[in-house]
């Protein structure tokens, strides 16, 4: 199947001097105030547009405004595309663009032995390598003699190039970023039209900028064309193979909070979305509060605690009550989390994790909330837990956790991290009408009410909401005898009532569909065994091996807690399980004590993602070693 | 809150549940619950849409002996909960009961947060200044040098007062009871009730077992008349037995002042005016403290727009703005889009 | 070895005619009102005075005063004593004395077949019954008919006995369980002479009820000795081989505050305690905050958030920070425990269990908060985790978690359960001096400090402590720079900090003893591995089918994390493992993950600790079925 | 506190920390970490006996710049944290870093407590109303109509007023600082740590990037001096650029109201006198709000005994009663005991 990219804007095919190449990484690093993120993200459209498959690695620095110059105030946004499926955004980048010192400091280690490097000479003034920590300058001292460098003066050829438009010097700067998309834009032959709309839209109102920006843009492509450095040099990446659709790209974020609407949609219910900011977890905070039209209300509440229990106050109204937090903010609310299993009402958290123990690196991606989500808490307290494998997938994750916690009366939660939160990749939008609804049923029968009676298949719990006649009725934490739901000490109620919430939980598992192989044999040699972000590089790094005739499968889980039934028979099919995780090996433990199967950890705990060498490698040491 | 009126209205009775008390006998807990089923009675409230919602302790197994809807939940966390139920729900009338431990210890931040979003609910502190489920530690509304299991010596710490602390952080209601003034009390909750916001309203209750006799200082028989102020709006600030004695501003050091009526040249004009919206002195009563008079009723009420409803107004713009139903499909596809094909 | 207790009084010898029995298991019970646990409490201490061993179990009503009557408002003391070892306070009461019908209708299901049981006639009124919810009078509808009921007006028989003092009829009446406790010391042959001594010097204020009570204790006591009532007959429980020493009984409770206070005095510490009160930790609390002469303050904070707090804050300034609390109370500390991990600061925090989840049970026993205190955080933050196995093992237990918290310079998590916490047992009183001290040395080294120096053997941090001139340093939860220990966002970094945090926990197994085998062989068919408060009935579950003739061995962990370096290799001699826990299979996780030997558990969350015969069932079940 | 005068007293720039300081360029927090320096270099502290401690936001930074001790721990817990090291060490010199979320959101209610309890900490509020660390999301400090990324539509809750709240939890020592005020913000600094007990400052920061300019009002150059009245005990509570504009009581309506000197007949006589002792003139200083001037300086100082003297003084007197060296032996043995002899 071959597909091919419509946009609006007509293609130019320059395609006959170019090279073709299947898939390249681009990294652009400047200065927090040099407008990477923007630029990466302006890119990342231009190369969808194109029809290439794409993943993108947005990183922020930890500090709001970092002193301009400092390494600490580097941002960098990372893309790979090509003409193939794109699982990554790649282990090493092969372009770097550096607007100044500091950003080459942090980001050149990274770069591929050869790899193309873009530096901004305007700005690497004796101050700038002073402020970036280098005592000599590196463009002279032949310490970046493995790749090949290409000096340019951004800033002078983009003073240059807006000058008419007779911006302060300080603005016309700040077109800097925009002149390098547009050299990078003919280096791939990226159409501009899309982003010279998007400057004409957003600087609507200040027109001189929008010119500017725009002028910048033609003038670095036009010095593409133009300038015959060497190493600037005309690429061309064909279209990839996607399943045709309508496409967007989507931050985890955002495809989370549509998919959280969706389900409270697909339920028939009012959302009610209770969170306190926390990094990374606040921008599906901003996503939601910008919906009001979905009847979604947001509140913002005083701490973790006040809106995990807020969001079960609004369940027990009868809306669906969602919270959203991150690791120390999920944390505070465990207790809450408690009695909402002790009550048995329908919760969705999102915990999108981040680097710990304690504050940690909360810019930093990690996925070691598994323990907290499966088993973080006091007393017996079943709950279920999935984890969304990329950005997209936390549309279809947000509308099962949904699904779930109505559907059993029980907290969901819902694990994403940072580097989903934030990372941006296509999404073939889904339809609306095309999803399957499950509308909740209110109790409204007072003939032999009480609150505790049970769905025989899913043990769930009826939902009996204030307001119904007839229908009053008192729960609480306490424990609550099985037959009329009043607080009982009694001992062998209270052993019941415990199996039963760990049995309506167990009894997920017949709800979920079995788990499926990713790729590979559903039995041999190795089974490499993910969750969460994790897919992009475990994929590529299994269909390597496969490549090379390694005996390797991938299996990916969704849901985490309770595992599907099938699971425990698929892993004893291997002789090996290797369990890659951004944590020192929490699903291992779990696969370990669930299935007795001997899961070998590969653990990263660098705040990074996983490079698809090191799964590689892990892998073939497994197999050859 | 809506208190829809009904042709058979419910008696007080009718508002408890099938539970048996649970509370030491003797506990003022008995007395309060009687004055609030006398209240909603009186209100024509409807079992269907009142909710009572509580922490833990003593005063918040409150819900269960109630034949209205009723959330038990954890200790100190009830206006959080409240105030989901609020956004829900707006209709419903949404009643909290909690302990001084429960509201100004472990709970202080929600509380505070509650008041100042002025979330539309009745918030009823059943201050018996100490803990009584957890068997007598002392609490932030003990007084100064409490004997209890967890302070042997005598506690350290300068108790808050509730009411005070309800004024600081911006509550638009404020008024005190006390748990076996049975006449009084339900008026004080029905004006709590007919407030639109948060009402705070705080109810001296006497623990019989770990803290009996805490406020006989000024609720004894012998001594009550004298020693309590009852407050009414417009009237002036008058109190004992033959409303001899009353409240002035003492000027000079900005406070008020005990006098008495025909003694050194005072007459009725000296006496302060209550005035329900006025914050300072509000303030200045919610201070007042034995051997002064303890004032009881409101003290505070000056009405502001609820959280809830400015919460829902928002979306109901939102929504009234939208051509047509909302559209998750068109939301979705905002921004740019390219189409792949086969 | 022969033992023999020397009390102050003098034992009469009438064994002569009275039936020797092995153990005995007697159950007082009656309304809130009716002093059940005082009676308790004095029986215990004749009973050790006789040098029996025993153990209790205190079971109070949820209510604090329950209407009288109710069935509620039954509270109820159990003590098994014997010649022999006695492991637990028995599966079954041979003996049940009922107060009033609430009692009886609470406890009889309890009773062995053929036990006794003694009512009190005079608390069978009509009304009595009712309110107990009884619709026929059990005595007289045949209901009873597999007890040996002894039918006694005790009520009217006390007023007799103490009409003489002239008290009121209510206060007379008061003096009812001292009637039954004579009674019951006549037949199980124990002096009276302490409890005399006790009352006359707890009511040295109040002569005549000084006097009334022990009226009513001599008066019981009599009447056993006159009236022939069949059931009511003498018996002899000779003393139990004991280790000789000075010894005393003690709670959970006491064992534990007097091991923290021993442990940082060891240290050379100051002891800050914060807590929050919470059912059933603050008996911890109240013990420590009468204990101010050992530089012990204690500290009521405002919330659970705050105690751990304020103790973090207190090991920062050089004190020795202890929180404590239980399940709900601790989920709620989780955020700041994980600061105490990234800074490493020593803390200690109790968790004394209780059933849950939420706020559960609140004064019945549950031991299932291990996988909070294991894997219950956001995060990869490793603590040690420690378990007391009975009363008097809480004064050890709480030593070695300060030794551990201070040497390692971490949180350690030390588990006491409900049970733990209010029974009481014999205890050979521990000898300070012999204690080995661990003094704690600050850092004062200004020559190359930095806060995040570590011993090498250890791994520890050093503790410099404010108001160290020279050493002034800034410590938080962001990352640390392994070698500075300034904010690091650095990928390695992270990295190398989250391997060394573990392997400082790790560490912590070569600091302890390896695991014993408590019975049995160190291999064998079976080994059946509990921890905690279990420790009783699995040990006697053991010896029993031990003495059946089955190879089961019983083991018994204080140390949960890490593990004793040697438990891997232990349990894989088994073929069985046989994990019997009051939760749903916590233990059981841990080990099947870290050793994947096959554990099977054995689970009870009643509410209520394991019976002998439950153990040894499922024992026998597991070897012979 | 303690405050060992040395021989070669420590400047300023001695208080400042090796690591370079990460706040936005023009943040207030820089303006306000130079007077930090300036008071502890006045006051002649050491930095050995000097904490700072910190919860978490851009503010909660601050321990990280200064080369004291320096404690920067998790959101909202800093009072706690500062009063368990207060309880273990009560000689050391404890400073409490917040933003207006970290103290009033998150950290209410153990503010309220640490106030209360009158620990002897002093209690630096920036206020910037707004979150800074977070990327700009509306505070409890934030106006009514704060547009931010959770509010796109505008905030709809009553702020708090962080010196009225803190009277009205019963601190002993309330001051206001303006982050730009290099004179008069570090002799504000050097009241709170003269005060002996928890003092409570809230110093309007400006931050630039998100909520830059909020405090124009009241402390732009232009209306500076007609927008603020500068507090002095005893002395008349007289503002503007000639001293001409004065605070006199509305008995009537009991609240300030803004007066001229020498029209309608105003004359000194008529303006009230500061007294830093009287709660309710603090109440009503700390409730004005602009067209009213804005209270700067010290609006209440009344000490009282502090909560770790009280704690230390109860361990003290029992260690005195003592005969010799507290004994566990004796202790566990205290009781029934019996001998089992082999
Ligand atoms: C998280 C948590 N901490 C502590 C407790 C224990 N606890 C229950 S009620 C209570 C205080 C009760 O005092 P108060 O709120 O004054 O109510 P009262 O019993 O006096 O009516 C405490 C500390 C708990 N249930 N949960
Ligand atoms: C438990 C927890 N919840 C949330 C956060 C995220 N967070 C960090 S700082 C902050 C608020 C910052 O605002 P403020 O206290 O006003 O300080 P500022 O940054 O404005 O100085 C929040 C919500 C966190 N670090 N920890
Ligand atoms: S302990 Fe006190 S407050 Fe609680 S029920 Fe008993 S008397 Fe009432
Ligand atoms: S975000 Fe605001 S408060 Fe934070 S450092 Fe920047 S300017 Fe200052
Ligand atoms: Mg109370
Ligand atoms: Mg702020």
């Amino acid at each position: 199947m071959s597909a091919r990219a419509q946009s609006t804007a007509e293609r130019i095919d320059t395609t006959a001097e170019r090279r073709r190449l299947e898939s390249v990484v681009v990294r652009f690093a400047g200065d927090s105030g040099d407008g990477m993120q923007l630029t990466g993200t302006r890119f990342t459209e231009a190369v969808a547009l194109a029809g290439n498959d794409l993943a993108t690695f947005p990183d922020f620095p930890a500090e709001i405004r970092a002193p301009t110059g400092t390494t600490y105030g580097v941002s960098a946004f990372q893309i790979n595309f090509g003409a193939r499926e794109i699982r990554t955004s790649g282990d090493q980048p092969d372009v770097l663009v550096a607007m100044n010192p500091a950003a080459l400091k942090v980001n050149v280690r990274d770069l591929r032995d050869g790899g193309l490097l873009v530096v901004d000479t305007g700005s690497f003034k004796d101050r700038d390598l002073k402020k970036a920590g280098y005592e000599q300058n590196p463009l002279t001292d032949g310490s970046l003699k493995r790749y090949q460098v290409v000096e340019i003066d951004i800033s002078k050829l983009t003073l240059e190039a807006v000058k008419a438009t007779g911006l302060s010097q300080r603005d016309a700067l700040r077109c800097k970023n925009m002149w390098t998309l547009g050299l990078v834009y003919w280096m791939y032959d990226r159409d501009r039209k899309a982003t010279v709309d998007w400057l004409t839209q957003r600087f609507a109102k200040r027109p001189e900028l929008a010119a500017a920006n725009i002028a910048a843009v033609n003038a670095g492509h036009a010095f593409g064309e133009t300038a015959e450095l060497p190493g600037i040099q005309g690429f061309y990446v064909p279209p990839a193979s996607i399943s045709p659709g309508l496409y967007r790209t989507v931050t985890g974020a955002e495809a989370l909070s549509w998919g959280l609407v969706a389900g409270t949609q697909l339920a028939g219910l009012k959302m009610v979305f209770c969170s306190y900011p926390i990094t990374p977890a606040s921008s599906v905070l901003h996503a939601l509060a910008g919906m009001k039209q979905f009847d979604v209300l947001t509140f913002q509440a005083e701490d973790e605690i006040a809106a995990a229990c807020a969001a079960i106050g609004a369940s027990y109204a009868g809306a669906l009550g969602i919270t959203s937090s991150s690791g120390p903010g999920v944390a505070l609310k465990t207790e809450a989390i408690g009695l909402a299993i002790g009550v048995e009402l329908p919760l969705v958290v999102v915990n999108s994790q981040r680097a710990g123990p304690s504050t940690g690196m909360p810019t930093k991606t990690e996925q070691s909330d598994l323990f907290q989500s499966v088993w973080g808490r006091n007393a017996d307290s079943p709950v279920a837990v999935l984890a969304a494998r990329s950005a997209g997938d936390c549309f279809e994750v947000a509308v099962e956790a949904v699904r779930l916690a109505t559907r059993f009366m029980t907290p969901v939660i819902l694990l994403t991290d940072g580097y989903l939160a934030n990372a941006a990749e296509p999404w073939r939008i889904p339809e609306f009408a095309k999803l399957q609804p499950f509308p909740v049923r209110f109790h409204t029968d007072t003939a032999g009410f009480q609150p505790f009676l049970r769905d025989e298949t899913t043990l769930a719990r009826i939902w009996a909401k204030p307001g119904t006649p007839g229908l009053e009725h008192r729960i609480g934490g306490l424990e609550k005898d099985y037959n009329t739901g009043h607080i009982s000490y009694d001992p062998d109620n209270h052993q019941k009532m415990t199996e039963v919430r760990a049995a309506k939980i167990r009894n997920i598992a017949n709800d979920i569909p079995p788990q499926i192989v990713d790729q590979g044999r559903p039995m041999g040699r190795m089974a490499v065994v993910g969750w969460g972000s994790t897919y992009g590089p475990i994929s590529r790094a299994v269909s390597n091996a496969r490549k090379r005739g390694l005996d390797v499968s991938h299996i990916h889980l969704r849901y985490l807690w309770p595992m599907p039934r099938n699971l425990g028979e698929l892993l004893r099919g291997y002789e090996q399980v290797l369990v890659p995780e951004m944590n020192m090996g929490q699903l291992k433990a779990i696969l370990r004590a669930e299935y007795l199967v001997p899961a070998a950890g590969l653990n990263k705990v660098s705040g990074q993602p996983f490079k698809i060498a090191q799964i590689e490698q892990a892998i073939v040491a497994g197999l050859e070693g | 809150m809506n208190a829809p009126t009904k042709i058979d209205k419910l008696q007080p009775k009718d508002f408890a549940s099938d539970q048996e008390l649970r509370w030491c006998p003797g506990c003022g807990d008995y007395a309060i619950i009687k004055s609030v089923h006398k209240a909603l009675a009186d209100l024509g409230a409807t079992r269907e849409n009142t909710v009572f919602v509580s922490g833990i302790g003593c005063a918040a197994r409150f819900p269960y002996y109630m034949s209205t809807y009723g959330f038990h939940t954890i200790h100190g966390r009830a206006p959080a909960i409240a105030s989901g139920i609020k956004l829900a729900n707006p209709e419903l009338d949404v009643w909290i009961v909690s302990g001084d431990g429960d509201a100004l210890s472990i709970g202080g931040n929600h509380l505070l947060h509650l008041l100042r979003r002025n979330v539309d609910v009745n918030f009823l502190l059943f201050n018996n200044e100490i803990y009584g489920l957890t068997k007598g530690q002392y609490s932030p509304t003990s007084r100064l040098g409490t004997k209890s299991p967890s302070t042997p010596l005598g506690s350290v710490e300068l108790p808050v007062s509730a009411t005070v602390f309800a004024l600081g952080v911006g509550a638009r209601f404020v008024a005190r009871g006390i748990d076996t003034q049975q006449q009084r009390l339900p008026e004080v909750l029905k004006r709590a009730h007919a407030h639109r916001g948060a009402s705070f309203v705080e109810i001296f209750q006497n623990c019989i077992v770990y803290n009996d006799g805490a406020f006989d200082g000024f609720t004894a028989k012998p001594v009550a008349d004298e020693a309590q102020i009852h407050l009414e709006h417009g009237k002036p600030l008058l109190y004992g037995k033959d409303r001899k004695r009353g409240l002035r501003l003492d000027l000079r050091r900005l406070r008020l002042e005990a006098v008495t009526l025909g003694e050194a040249g005072v007459g009725e004009a000296d006496i302060l005016v209550h005035d329900e919206t006025n914050r300072t002195l509000a303030g200045m009563l919610a201070a007042l403290e034995p051997p002064m008079p303890v004032a009881i009723g409101v003290l505070y009420c000056d009405p502001a727009p609820t959280y809830e409803a400015a919460v829902q107004r928002q979306v109901d713009e939102v929504r009234a703005k939208q051509s047509r139903a909302p559209d998750l499909d068109a939301l979705m596809r905002r921004g740019h889009t390219w189409t792949v094909t086969a």
